[in-house]
């Protein structure tokens, strides 16, 4: 146990290394080329710093996960952007659906719209697209 | 009946974990079913397997595990409540790129929708707060 | 008769309580549960307008306690004693709740089939 | 018919009097932990509504009380009388 730890804190401190020498200059040549590495995210995709998100970073978050961002993904994924800085957490499909109904309109607002637009589980990968947090109080 | 219970106190600092074991206990000798013991706020400290009380004191995490497997009850943590505190599984370190998992076994996460679940799926559903 | 009420006591700040609690409401709306809200005793102070959390570093629950009619929690109620006890007044909160006697407590608690109690 | 439960002092804090605030006449009121102290004879809850009242035997132990230092009209339950009661309630309300 105690060797696997170390082990295992070896790696981690190797990744904040590279984290760190990835820094400044390389995020400046980065931007110019408007790179297609994805910023630090978990193992789900999420991610981690919610700052690094831009709408190229959605797009290829989106790419990561198969999809291509339409117009009428970026609808909603702009409106749970909105969402979340109204109420400061990650939707449940409900809520999701009825924020989509106050705002955009009842042909939308309805998990099955959501569903062909973003999979099984809607509101957590278009929370994901938008750099969201994970929602916390899943089911 | 079916019962499920509720922990929201850390062991060793309250003594709602003690109360709870005990009712659970006794709710067993009873002849009832428990399906599901659920751990929030700081009673999520019960499913940590790196608890190391001194000899002469109850080990508690060691004892609602030996409960649960006598009696085939559930262990649940809510996930979000532990995660913050620092009680991994396998999965959530990975996640976090954390260098050690530290959930006792015979306990899993899950999500609060599971304490909901008891309320509703139950006959009662006791709670024992810090 | 609502599934489930979810009686708030702790005040806003000092503890997680008053997030965990919101939380647990919220995972039991999503989840189709009709679920009703109390605020009473300290508990009232999470209704206090003006809540700066992040002068003491904290997130805070305000935000989230906006989002209560998007998960369809619209029974919210305040105990008028305990914001009396306390100088508040039910028409300087920070969400629109009911005002509730101490009389009408007990038949609250019975309406529901669970009752949580932070 | 609702069994409250509640662990705290009633000469350090207000969580019974907040409980009572909520009882109906034919709920009951369980004191166990720190809340057996309210069993005592000095203790004077402000009792609004007509309510059984318990307390765990267990925990007046723990802390050198006896049965004959309890109110009149408290019945003391041990563990097993505990389950008991959360049998007789329709739920169980936990105040702490």
């Amino acid at each position: 146990m105690e060797n696997a730890m170390a082990d295992h804190k070896q790696d981690t401190e190797s990744v904040t290394n590279n984290q760190a020498s990835d820094t400044a200059l390389e995020k400046k040549q980065k931007s110019q080329e408007h790179s297609q590495e994805i910023p630090a995210t978990d193992s789900e995709g999420y991610l981690e710093n919610l700052s690094d998100w831009n709408e190229n970073v959605a797009e290829q978050i989106a790419q990561s996960e198969g999809m291509q961002l339409t117009e009428a993904h970026w609808q909603i994924i702009h409106l749970l952007r909105r969402f979340y800085e109204e109420f400061e957490l990650s939707p449940a499909m409900r809520p999701l659906v009825k924020y989509i109904g106050l705002h955009l309109g009842k042909e939308q607002a309805r998990s099955i719209y959501l569903m062909q637009l973003f999979g099984d589980s809607p509101a957590k990968m278009a929370s994901k697209i938008a750099g969201l947090p994970k929602p916390t109080n899943c089911l | 009946m079916k019962y499920s219970i509720a922990v929201y106190g850390g062991p060793y600092s309250h003594q709602a974990t003690h109360t709870a074991f005990h009712f659970a206990q006794a709710v067993l000798d009873k002849g009832h079913e428990i399906q599901r013991v659920f751990f929030y706020h700081d009673g999520i400290y019960n499913g940590s397997a790196l608890v190391a009380p001194p000899q002469d004191e109850a080990n508690l995490p060691q004892q609602w595990q030996q409960l649960a497997e006598k009696n085939g009850v559930e262990l649940v943590v809510c996930i979000a409540a532990a995660v913050r505190r620092g009680l991994l599984d396998e999965n959530e370190a990975k996640r976090y790129s954390k260098p050690g998992s530290n959930l006792e076994q015979g306990y899993q996460l899950s999500g609060l929708g599971q304490l909901v679940d008891a309320g509703l799926e139950c006959d009662r559903l006791v709670s024992f707060g810090p | 008769m609502s599934d489930i009420l979810i009686i708030f006591r702790k005040p806003p700040v000092g503890t997680s309580w008053a997030r965990e609690a919101l939380d647990l409401a919220l995972v039991g709306a999503a989840f189709g549960q009709k679920v009703s809200l109390l605020f009473m005793g300290d508990g009232v102070f999470q209704l206090a307008q003006n809540q700066q959390p992040d002068a003491v570093g904290q997130k805070g629950t305000q935000a989230m306690m906006q989002a209560l009619s998007m998960y369809d929690i619209d029974d919210i109620y305040v105990h008028n004693d305990s914001l009396d006890t306390r100088g508040m007044a039910a028409d300087q909160l920070n969400i629109d709740c009911q005002p509730i006697t101490s009389k009408a407590l007990p038949g609250l608690l019975q309406q529901h089939k669970q009752v949580f109690n932070f | 018919m609702i069994l409250h439960t509640v662990n705290k002092s009633v000469f350090n804090c207000n969580t019974l009097n907040e409980c009572l605030l909520t009882t109906a006449r034919n709920d009951g009121v369980l004191l166990l932990e720190d809340g057996v102290y309210g069993a005592l004879e000095t203790a004077h809850p402000t009792e609004i509504h007509e309510v059984s009242w318990y307390v765990l035997k267990e925990d007046l132990l723990a802390r050198g009380l006896s049965e004959g230092q309890c109110r009149e009209g408290i019945t003391v339950v041990d563990y097993a009388g505990f389950v008991e009661l959360t049998e007789q309630y329709k739920s169980v309300c936990s105040w702490f």
